[in-house]
Formats: C-alpha cells, sequence, structure tokens
C-alpha cells in the first residue's frame, strides 16, 4: 500500500504519467518474458525419474559407489575389534564376543544394528579396518515395526576373522548385490516385536 | 433451442410440435436432455483440465505429471473424483451446519448456470438469451455468495480471511468486466452471445480485439478481470494456499470439497468461451460467410473446432499464466483494479464510441487499422516464440553435457 | 476473537508491551502452515489483513544439540553438526572442524582447505536456491521453486558422489575431509557450472525480474542498517541492508583469501534499501559468486594430503576459542571450551536464523498477513537451526 | 586494535575492580566485573576507537565445581577486525546479570535462550521467559547436574533401546548360549 500511495503522491504529475504507463508496460514485458521461459520448457525432458517403475539403468549403478547406505555386514572378515561400536556416537552396534570355556575359543556371537537408530554418518565404516562394516546400496529401508529394523547378523556364532597370510587369500566380492539379497531377509522375517511379549 | 426442438420433434414424430399435446412434456424433456448434456460436459471438461492442467504445469517444472492411472495417467481426474467421494464429509463441531453446507450449491449454479448461454458452435447454444451477456455476468456472481457463506460459516479464521478477500475482489473486479463488456455489445449491438459472435468475422483483422486500440486494452481488461473473478493466478487470493494455507475451503472435505476445484476448473472454461466470443470471433470461420454454414455439415463441425481451438488456447494461456505469476497482494489487487483497469476500461468505452463514429467498420482507414493492429498482435506473439526458442536454445548443449542425453523433448511425446 | 481480555492473556507471555486493542484477532500462524520454513509458530495480532505484529514462538525443533556435545567424543560429534542447518550442513562440519582444529592447534593440509571451500561454495548456491525459490513459491510462484529444486540436484548428485550423502554430509574431519575426490568431479562440478550460470539469467527473467514478483517484495518490511546491526542480522540479511561484512572477506579464514570475488550488497534495487527485494537478491547475486569461487578453486587445487594425521582418540588441552565462519544464512559460530577431555566441556552453536528470526518482532509491524511470509521468506529462517 | 589493547583501554577506562582479569586462549578473553557488562559493553560498542558494533553471541557455560555460572560475550568490530570476548561469572544459586538489551537489541534472545537452558536471570529483560523449551518445563537442560526427567505430560521421554529389548529376549529364550 505504501509503495502505491507514494507512486501516486508524486510531486510531478508528467513524471507520474510516465510512471503510470511505465507500470503497464513493465508488466505486459515481464509477464511475456516469463511465459517465454515456462513456455521453453515445454520442450524440454523432464529431470525426474519415474523410480521404481521405469529406471534406465538399475538403480545400483544409478546410486554412485559412495553411496551411504543402510550398513551391511560380512561377518567373515570381522576381528571382533569392536572400533565401530565405539566410534559410533548414538550406539546403534552392538557386538558381544563369548569365550568357549573348554576351547578357549573366541565367538562373535551378537552383531546388532539398530538401523532405525542410525544416522548414516559413515564413521563406523572408516574406522573399520577389514572391510567387515560396510554401506550398502540399499537406501528404502521402511518396515512396519520399528523393531524388524534392528539388524541381526549373526544367526550361529562366528569365529572371528584371522589374518591369512597374503592379501590374495582375501576374496573381493563385496558387491552391492551380495548385501542386498543379505539385507533382504532381515527386512522381510520378522525378527520379534515387542508387541508379542506384552 | 426451442427451434430446434421443434425441428427434432418434427424429424422424430413428423408432426409440427405445435400441433402436438404432448408440447410442453416434450419442452420438459429436452430441457432436462440439454441440461444434463451441459452438466456433463462442464464436468468432464472440468476433470480433464485438471489433468491437462497438472501435465502442462509439470513439463513446465521438468517433470512428468500423473502417469500412473491408466495410459499416461488419463484417468487421474477420475481416480481423484472417487477418492473424493469416499472421504468423509467432515462438517466443523462450531460451523454454521445448515450454510456450511448449502455454500458449495452456490458455487455449483452459478458457474454451471452460466454454461447455459455459451455457444459452442454456430447455432449450438442451450439457450441464445436475448441477455446472454447480462445473464452470464449475474449468474457467475452467484460464486462469491457461495465463497463467502463457505468461509463464513465454516469458522475459521484463515477461512473467514478467504472469504473477505473474495468478496473485495468479485466486486472490485464486476465493474471492469462489465465496462469491457461493454464495448463488445455496443460493436455488436446486441446481448445475445451468438449475435455478437456473428457481427465479427473469421479474419483476426475482423475479430472486435484488433478494432481499435481502445477494444485492444479492453480485451486484456476483460482477460485480467475475469482472471479475477475466476479466483486464477494472479488472483487467487481467496484461496493462496501459500498464505492462508487453502482460504475459504480449509475447512471442506469430502464431496463437498470438490465442488470448489471443479468449479474452479469449469469456470476456465467460461473463462476461454468469454473471451473467446466477445473478442476473438467466436466459432466464425476465416473466408466463409454465416448464411452458407447451416448448408453444410462440414462447415457447421469446423465451426465447432475453430471455436474449441480458440478457447483452448485461451484456457492454456490461463494455464500457463497461472505457473508462471506469482500472487498479488490483497491490497495490490484492489490497486489495480480502481488505479488501472477501471479508469482505463471508461477510457476505452469513450474511445471506442468515438473510433465507432469516426471510422465504420467498413471504412478503408478502419480496415486498415484492423489489419495494422493484427499485424502487431502477431508479431508480438512471434516475439514471445522467439523468446522461448532463445530461452530454450540457451542450455540446450550445456544441458545435453550435463546429463549426456539430449535436451530437446517435444510436448507430444511422453516419457 | 470474542473476549478480548482472554487474547490480551494469551499474547501477554510473548509481549507485555503490547497494547490492547479491542477489535484484535489472533491468529495462529504455524506449526502447521505451508510458508513457515519448517516448524514455526507465528502469533498474528490482526484485526483483518493488516497485522498489529507476528510474535514468533520457537522451540518445536529444539534438539539439545549443545548438551549432546558434551556427551560425544569431538570426532564423533561431527555427524550431529549436520543437523544444525540441514540445508547447508557443510558450514556447520567447518565451523566445528575449524573450532577443534584451532583448540588442538592441527594443521589442515592445504587441498583439504580447498576442497571444504568448494564443497562449502556449492553447499551455498543449494541453499540459496531454497531460500529464493522457496520465497517465490510462498508468494505462488511455483516453477521457480521447481527450477531451483531441479538445479539442487545436481548439486545433491556431486555431493553424493563425493560423501554418500545428500543432505546431511558428515565430510569434514578434523584435520581435513572424510574422502578425496574422485578423479572426474571436477570436470562434473564444471559442467554443472557451465549449465547453471545462464541458468540464473533464465531465472531472473522468469521471476526476479517479474513486476508482480517486484512489486510483492520492493518496500516490503524494510530493515534499516541501524536495526540490521542492532538486531544481529548476518550474512545476505545484513548485505542487503548495505553493510559489507562478508566473513570470508574480513576474518579470510581458510583459503578464501586466495581467491577474487565480489561481495554483493543491497542498494535497493527496486525499492528502499534493505527490503524483502534487496535480500532476495543479494542472495541471487552470491551465487555467481559462489561459482566464480568454485572455478577459481578447482584451477588452483594443489594436490597432496587431504587429512592430517589426527589421533583417533583426540583429548583437547584445557582451552577455548569462538570461531566462525560464513554460512549460507550468514555468520555461524561455535563457542568450544575444551577441559582436558575427549568431550567439549561446552558447545555453543550461534547461528544466523536464530538472530534473523528475532528482527521478525519489529520488521513485521504494520505489514499485512502475505508480507509476513514474505518477510520470512525473504530472512531465509530455517527452523532446526533457529531451534538448534 | 588487538585484545590486549581494548584490556588496556577497559584498564585504563574503569580500573581494576571492573576489569578482574585478561586471560590468554585461542581467543583471549577479558574478566570483567558482573555488575557492570552494561556499562562496559555500551563503552565497548559507542566508543570510537572500538566500535563493537555487533554483539555476536552471548553464551552461558556452567562449572558445578566453583558453583558458578559463566557468561561470556563475544563482539564483533568490523572497523577493527577484531573480536572482543568477555567473561564475568554469576553465582549458580541465584545466578542474576544484567540485560544487554538496551545495548543490542538482539540481547533479547540470546538472554532468553540462557535463562532457558541455564537458569540466568537478567535484570531489565522486557520479557525474560523460557524460548526453546515448554513454559512448563522443569529444570534448565545446559546445567551439568541436569536430569531429564522420564516423562513430560505423560509422555514418555525415552523410548525402549531395540537393542537392549533384543538382547533381553534373547537371554531369557536362551539363543544366545
Amino acid at each position: 500500500m505504501v509503495s502505491a500511495m507514494e507512486t501516486a503522491v508524486n510531486p510531478s504529475v508528467r513524471s507520474a504519467v510516465r510512471k503510470y504507463f511505465k507500470n503497464i508496460y513493465q508488466l505486459f514485458y515481464s509477464i511475456l518474458e516469463g511465459m517465454a521461459v515456462t513456455f521453453s520448457y515445454l520442450f524440454r525432458r523432464p529431470i525426474t525419474i519415474q523410480y521404481p517403475y521405469k529406471l534406465d539403468k538399475p538403480m545400483d549403478e544409478i546410486i554412485p559407489d559412495r553411496f551411504r547406505g543402510i550398513l551391511g555386514v560380512d561377518l567373515r572378515y570381522c576381528i571382533a575389534c569392536r572400533l565401530c561400536q565405539t566410534t559410533c556416537p548414538i550406539a546403534c552396534i552392538a557386538i558381544d564376543l563369548e569365550r568357549n570355556p573348554e576351547t578357549k575359543e573366541r565367538f562373535i556371537t551378537r552383531f546388532d544394528i539398530d538401523i532405525s537408530k542410525c544416522m548414516f554418518c559413515g564413521l563406523c565404516v572408516e574406522v573399520c579396518s577389514t572391510g567387515t562394516l560396510h554401506h550398502s546400496k540399499i537406501f528404502d529401508g521402511t518396515s512396519r515395526h520399528v523393531e524388524n529394523l534392528v539388524l541381526e547378523f549373526v544367526n550361529t556364532p562366528v569365529r572371528p576373522f584371522i589374518k591369512p597370510k597374503s592379501i590374495e587369500d582375501i576374496p573381493v566380492d563385496r558387491s552391492g548385490a551380495i548385501t542386498r539379497n543379505k539385507l533382504k531377509d532381515f527386512f522381510d522375517l520378522p525378527k520379534f516385536r515387542l508387541t508379542d511379549e506384552a | 433451442m426451442k427451434a430446434f426442438a421443434d425441428k427434432l420433434f418434427l424429424n422424430i414424430f413428423h408432426i409440427q410440435a405445435a400441433d402436438s399435446p404432448y408440447l410442453a412434456l416434450w419442452y420438459v424433456l429436452m430441457m432436462f436432455l440439454v441440461s444434463f448434456i451441459l452438466l456433463n460436459f462442464a464436468a468432464l471438461f472440468a476433470g480433464i483440465a485438471s489433468y491437462v492442467e497438472r501435465r502442462i504445469a509439470a513439463r513446465m517444472q521438468n517433470r512428468i505429471g500423473p502417469n500412473l492411472v491408466g495410459p499416461q495417467g488419463i484417468l487421474q481426474w477420475l481416480a481423484d473424483g472417487l477418492k473424493m467421494f469416499l472421504k468423509e464429509d467432515l462438517v466443523p463441531q462450531t460451523a454454521d451446519k445448515f450454510i456450511f453446507r448449502l455454500a458449495p450449491y452456490f458455487v455449483f449454479a452459478g458457474l454451471f448456470g452460466a454454461f447455459v448461454a455459451l455457444p459452442f458452435g454456430y447455432g449450438i447454444v442451450a439457450a441464445d438469451l436475448n441477455v446472454g451477456i447480462y445473464y452470464i455476468l449475474a449468474i457467475t456472481s452467484l460464486v462469491v455468495v457461495g465463497i463467502i457463506s463457505g468461509g463464513w460459516s465454516s469458522n475459521s479464521k484463515w477461512a473467514l480471511f478467504g472469504a473477505l478477500r473474495s468478496a473485495a475482489q468479485i466486486i472490485s473486479y464486476e465493474i471492469p468486466t462489465g465496462l469491457s463488456l461493454m464495448l463488445v455489445v455496443m460493436l455488436a449491438g446486441s446481448l445475445s452471445t451468438q449475435s455478437i459472435i456473428e457481427s465479427q468475422g473469421g479474419w483476426p483483422w475482423e475479430w472486435f480485439v484488433f478494432h481499435s486500440p481502445f477494444t485492444l486494452a479492453g480485451f486484456f481488461i476483460f482477460f485480467i478481470s475475469s482472471l479475477a473473478e475466476g479466483n486464477r493466478v494472479p488472483f487467487d487470493l481467496p484461496e493462496a494456499e501459500s498464505e492462508l494455507v487453502s482460504g475459504f475451503n480449509t475447512e471442506y472435505s469430502g464431496l463437498r470439497f470438490l465442488i470448489y476445484p471443479m468449479a474452479e476448473w469449469a469456470n476456465l472454461w467460461v473463462v476461454g468461451a468469454m473471451v473467446t466470443l466477445t473478442y476473438l470471433g467466436g466459432w466464425q470461420i476465416p473466408g466463409v460467410r454465416l448464411e452458407t454454414i447451416p448448408s453444410s455439415v462440414l462447415l457447421f463441425l469446423i465451426s465447432i473446432t475453430i471455436f474449441f481451438i480458440k478457447t483452448l488456447a485461451v484456457v492454456f494461456i490461463v494455464i500457463q499464466l497461472r505457473w508462471t505469476l506469482p500472487r498479488v497482494r490483497v491490497d495490490q489487487m484492489t490497486l489495480i483494479c480502481w488505479t488501472y483497469l477501471v479508469p482505463i476500461a471508461l477510457i476505452c468505452l469513450i474511445g471506442t464510441m468515438i473510433w465507432m463514429l469516426a471510422f465504420p467498420w467498413k471504412s478503408v482507414f478502419g480496415t486498415a487499422i484492423r489489419i495494422l493492429m493484427s499485424t502487431v498482435g502477431g508479431s508480438v506473439m512471434i516475439w514471445c516464440m522467439l523468446r522461448a526458442r532463445h530461452n530454450y536454445v540457451i542450455d540446450k548443449d550445456r544441458f545435453e553435457k550435463l546429463k549426456g542425453i539430449p535436451a530437446w523433448y517435444p510436448p507430444w511425446k511422453l516419457p | 476473537m470474542k473476549n478480548p481480555a482472554k487474547v490480551n492473556e494469551a499474547i501477554r507471555h510473548l509481549k507485555p508491551q503490547a497494547a490492547p486493542f479491542e477489535e484484535e484477532m489472533s491468529l495462529n500462524f504455524g506449526p502447521q502452515h505451508p510458508s513457515t520454513h519448517g516448524v514455526l509458530n507465528f502469533l498474528v495480532v490482526t484485526d483483518g489483513e493488516v497485522m498489529h505484529q507476528a510474535l514468533p514462538n520457537i522451540g518445536y525443533l529444539h534438539r539439545g544439540i549443545e548438551k549432546l556435545a558434551e556427551m560425544t567424543p569431538y570426532s564423533g560429534f561431527m555427524p550431529y553438526t549436520d543437523r544444525v542447518d540441514y540445508l547447508a550442513a557443510m558450514f556447520a562440519n567447518q565451523v566445528f572442524a575449524m573450532a577443534v582444529e584451532s583448540l588442538a592447534e592441527i594443521e589442515v593440509p592445504k587441498r583439504a582447505e580447498y576442497l571444504r571451500v568448494i564443497v562449502c561454495e556449492l553447499n551455498r548456491i543449494a541453499s540459496h536456491f531454497i531460500a529464493t525459490g522457496a520465497l517465490a513459491l510462498d508468494l505462488g510462484a511455483v516453477t521457480p521453486f521447481v527450477q531451483w529444486l531441479r538445479e539442487r540436484e545436481f548439486i545433491n548428485d556431486i555431493m553424493e558422489a563425493l560423501c554418500g550423502a545428500r543432505l546431511t554430509y558428515n565430510y569434514m574431519r578434523i584435520g581435513g575431509v572424510s574422502v578425496d575426490m574422485p578423479g572426474d568431479l571436477p570436470d562434473k562440478i564444471l559442467r554443472f557450472l557451465d549449465h547453471f550460470e545462464p541458468i540464473i539469467d533464465e531465472y531472473n527473467r522468469l521471476i526476479s525480474n517479474n513486476e508482480i514478483f517486484v512489486k510483492r517484495l520492493a518496500d516490503v518490511a524494510v530493515i534499516s542498517p541501524i536495526d540490521a546491526v542492532n538486531f544481529g542480522l548476518v550474512g545476505p540479511n545484513l548485505r542487503a541492508s548495505g553493510i559489507g561484512i562478508d566473513l570470508r572477506k574480513t576474518l579470510g579464514y581458510s583459503v578464501y583469501p586466495d581467491f577474487d570475488f565480489e561481495v554483493p550488497l543491497g542498494k535497493g534495487f527496486r525499492g528502499a534499501l534493505g527490503d524483502a527485494y534487496d535480500r532476495y537478491m543479494v542472495r541471487i547475486l552470491e551465487m555467481t559468486q559462489s561459482c566464480r569461487i568454485i572455478r577459481q578453486a578447482l584451477e588452483k587445487i594443489p594436490g597432496g594430503e587431504y587429512r592430517a594425521n589426527v589421533k583417533k582418540k583426540l583429548k583437547v588441552e584445557e582451552n577455548e576459542v569462538y570461531s566462525r565462519v560464513e554460512s549460507a544464512r550468514g555468520e555461524m559460530g561455535v563457542y568450544l571450551i575444551s577441559d582436558g577431555t575427549d568431550r567439549p566441556y561446552r558447545l555453543k552453536i550461534k547461528t544466523g536464523s536464530f538472530t534473523a528470526m528475532s528482527i521478525v518482532e519489529k520488521a513485521s509491524q504494520g505489514l499485512m498477513v502475505a508480507d509476513l511470509i514474505a518477510l520470512i521468506g525473504s530472512l531465509d529462517v530455517v527452523a532446526p537451526e533457529v531451534d538448534r | 586494535m588487538k585484545p590486549a589493547e581494548v584490556y588496556k583501554l577497559l584498564i585504563d577506562r574503569f580500573g581494576e575492580d571492573l576489569i578482574l582479569a585478561y586471560v590468554e586462549t585461542r581467543n583471549p578473553y577479558i574478566k570483567i566485573n558482573n555488575g557492570y557488562v552494561q556499562a562496559i559493553c555500551t563503552f565497548l560498542r559507542y566508543n570510537p576507537s572500538t566500535k563493537f558494533a555487533f554483539l555476536s553471541s552471548i553464551s552461558g557455560v556452567d562449572y558445578p565445581q566453583r558453583n558458578e555460572i559463566d557468561i561470556v560475550y563475544h563482539l564483533f568490530s568490523p572497523f577493527l577486525n577484531t573480536l572482543c570476548v568477555l567473561k564475568t561469572s554469576t553465582p549458580r544459586d541465584l545466578p542474576e546479570l544484567e540485560s544487554l538489551e538496551s545495548v543490542w537489541k538482539v540481547a533479547n534472545w540470546f538472554e532468553r535462550e540462557i535463562y532457558d537452558l541455564l537458569g540466568v536471570r537478567f535484570t531489565g529483560h522486557s520479557n525474560l521467559k523460557r524460548i526453546l523449551l515448554p513454559d512448563d518445563w522443569e529444570g534448565h537442560p545446559l546445567r551439568k547436574d541436569y536430569k531429564e526427567k522420564n516423562s513430560y505430560h505423560d509422555m514418555e521421554t525415552m523410548r525402549p533401546d531395540p537393542l537392549k529389548v533384543l538382547r533381553e529376549k534373547n537371554e531369557k529364550s536362551g539363543k544366545s548360549q
């Protein structure tokens, strides 16, 4: 209102008249320019992809390699150093070690990650020296129950990884697809529910 | 309409309708049939317009738009409507329940009533009222009653804001609308929609819009104020979703809510048709005299097509404006009306009067001016297209380099 | 409202000096409202379209990040800083890293500094996309916002290729950055800049020069330079009022002195100095400058280490520091007190949105309801940054 | 002008009773008497040789051992390009300080925040109310001895940790042996 009043009460009538028509001209000109822009977009390609219905290439190829998805664990290489557990700022990783009283052998009896709490910061992956813990390319971790989002990676106790003699003994097979299949099981099977207990 | 009913009666029963004892019954039957057709046309248009608008908007925003329901999402509007049907009809506890329930009917009646006097082609009009324009102006004013009562009765402050804005808006913009229609009425010498079209011609320089500089201004005034009356951007103040949440229809849900957007999209046709019939030559076919149209079915169909094309072009521009422009503020809205539209409309009214006397329609100078002005209008359109091309070309190669795919994607090609 | 006494009672705790009006209506603007950016609440005191005042009511997104910092080791706090301002997470990363580096006397490698500048400037552009686009969206123009979202998507893709996340980057580390950039990234960024620079021009034609848009913003919610200083406005909001303080220039932190760029100032582009349009336009102009900085940085970036050697369990001697960066929303400061342990004794995050929010109470007086959203939008307030 | 020079200027102007100490840290700070904050800040702001126009932030730090709360003012002068850090202490049991609202308007919200999170009362503040937390919140979270209540208005403030619940469940079923 103020601006309009100021333009109306201009000392010089002539400049007021000029401004009046300049306003009209500018309005039309700028609208035409704007419409030219929107019109030109009718001939440009839509940028969106129709996830998940139509994809040019599989999602794994679209997502860059460094993508920080849901954590995956390759237990074959876990040396049970617990660095990830201590590094995690929100304590969403739980690792249990148990020693067989007879053979004195250590076993990883638990490697759980609470994905509902995880904030995908990647600090645990950074400290993992063997590459056990890694980010998969999975990002849609929806589940009906928040309890299902606890990923349990140990079903039967596992022996910690012992460093092989040469580096060639470690096969490089940590591809996204394997992790994906692995994690899929965890999402599909309802592991436990808080409601069941009540 | 009456003549058509009589003729149809003659063709079916082979007796003059006036002779038949069932004349009144026949007329009532025909009335129901016509209103059925009109209502369905309006509702279908509103539905399809909603889909088309969303697709166009999507393309302007580098998106695809609704494309899942049916082939290319063409049934999206049906799905939306169905969803609205199935929603619970909530009435706020503190609302004035009677008026709250009644309000959508006003909107409905106000907009769909306008279709009665709108022509669709040569001789195709539900009722060729001799006060057609006046009737349309009057009945569309009913919409504001629905909006105000709906906003007020829902007992929500946001809805009240919307309703009061709407009142201010429609009251202001009735005046430039009426004044700018007066130019046309003056030129045509009639209030009937059909005879306004008949007094124009098929070629652009025979349209009223290029009759004189005054009518050109009048055309823009009419277009702008019909946008305002139809609550379209940049004048969608009553429902300004980023200011008033959803304005007057904030509290509505279900089928009652559906009426409001449906009326808004049906209004697109009313705006398009009104602009077309008053200023853009209606269904006139270039180079064909009026008397030859009824004799040929082909010409008859062409007249319908021309009217539809012109109307849809106007509708497209209205849609494009909506996705280009921001919204004006409420004081600017009234300011535009009272300092720009009304004075200019008055000047145009007087100017057209003088022009009509000075340069009659058939005079050489009048024709020359009309041709000149239509050329100017055409060049402005060409300039617009060139600007659009410039915008496209400026980013074409760079986009291609960035994404690795060509930027060209014609609008008729569907992803 | 029916009972004016009730209204006065309701607003009393928010503003005791507000004179009671007989015909006053109090309107809850938010927390669920399309144009409060995030979860904010304004109590709008009005008697029609013209407001008497809008009283901000914040705290809906308070997560106690400062308290969390006292329980988290230095290296583990970095992900939390992403959440301070999710639209420009890199700056919070940088300012925290700078604070700890300053305390622990860690030398950051040159390459890391350049990488930081590149990602920060990219992030600044991305943040200004949301600021300017959302302002246009609030004023009813939907298309510009979507256009900017498209451009922002390219930046998100770049960031994703660089550090694996699109929004909460957690890219910087104490003593450098987490990863070096992949080999094809400079080319990607340059291709994006080539595409983006003409798009700014096109965007101006689409909306910035639009007369309706200008009329909606020009002369609206004018903040005078005196007010701007008094209310502690920072960043683009301050510069829009004509005060040329840009910490990149004044402090010259990181490697910013190496680059040649200008600091756009508001000069009343289409109205009074310090109006909403100036705040909008300053952001648009800043994008161009950010592009310039990125181009120079990509040219000059040295090789070498990207991360200094820092102990995993970092312990810092008793000391304190206040480090500041020029975030997309202005000065972002971290006041850090260490006490010899591996976690901060006290960490205070000072953000630009917090002070920008406090001016709403004053600047909104006498505006219209529709102008309030222009004011909020032009101040570029991000709710989580206000509340932390 | 370096912080040390600012300290010298202040000492000359106010004397040792008001300006207590100059402490070298990363950002050296000047310890001032808690009763004269407003006077000192007004001086710093309007003195033509300093012109600390900007109040960058106000922070509060709780020291339970000393039984004190420190309030830290960060002033910035673009003319000198200097950051001046003023620090003052107030007793923890009855923390009270002068409000700086009359010097910088922005102090209003900063002080409200400190009142909210640390419980320091600012005299002369126009509107000293909680700003971030609800009005009926108990306690001041940034104090070191703050304990969060288990529930607020019958809403739980904690959710069960799924990892713990899982462990208990596994132990019950004897899976982890």
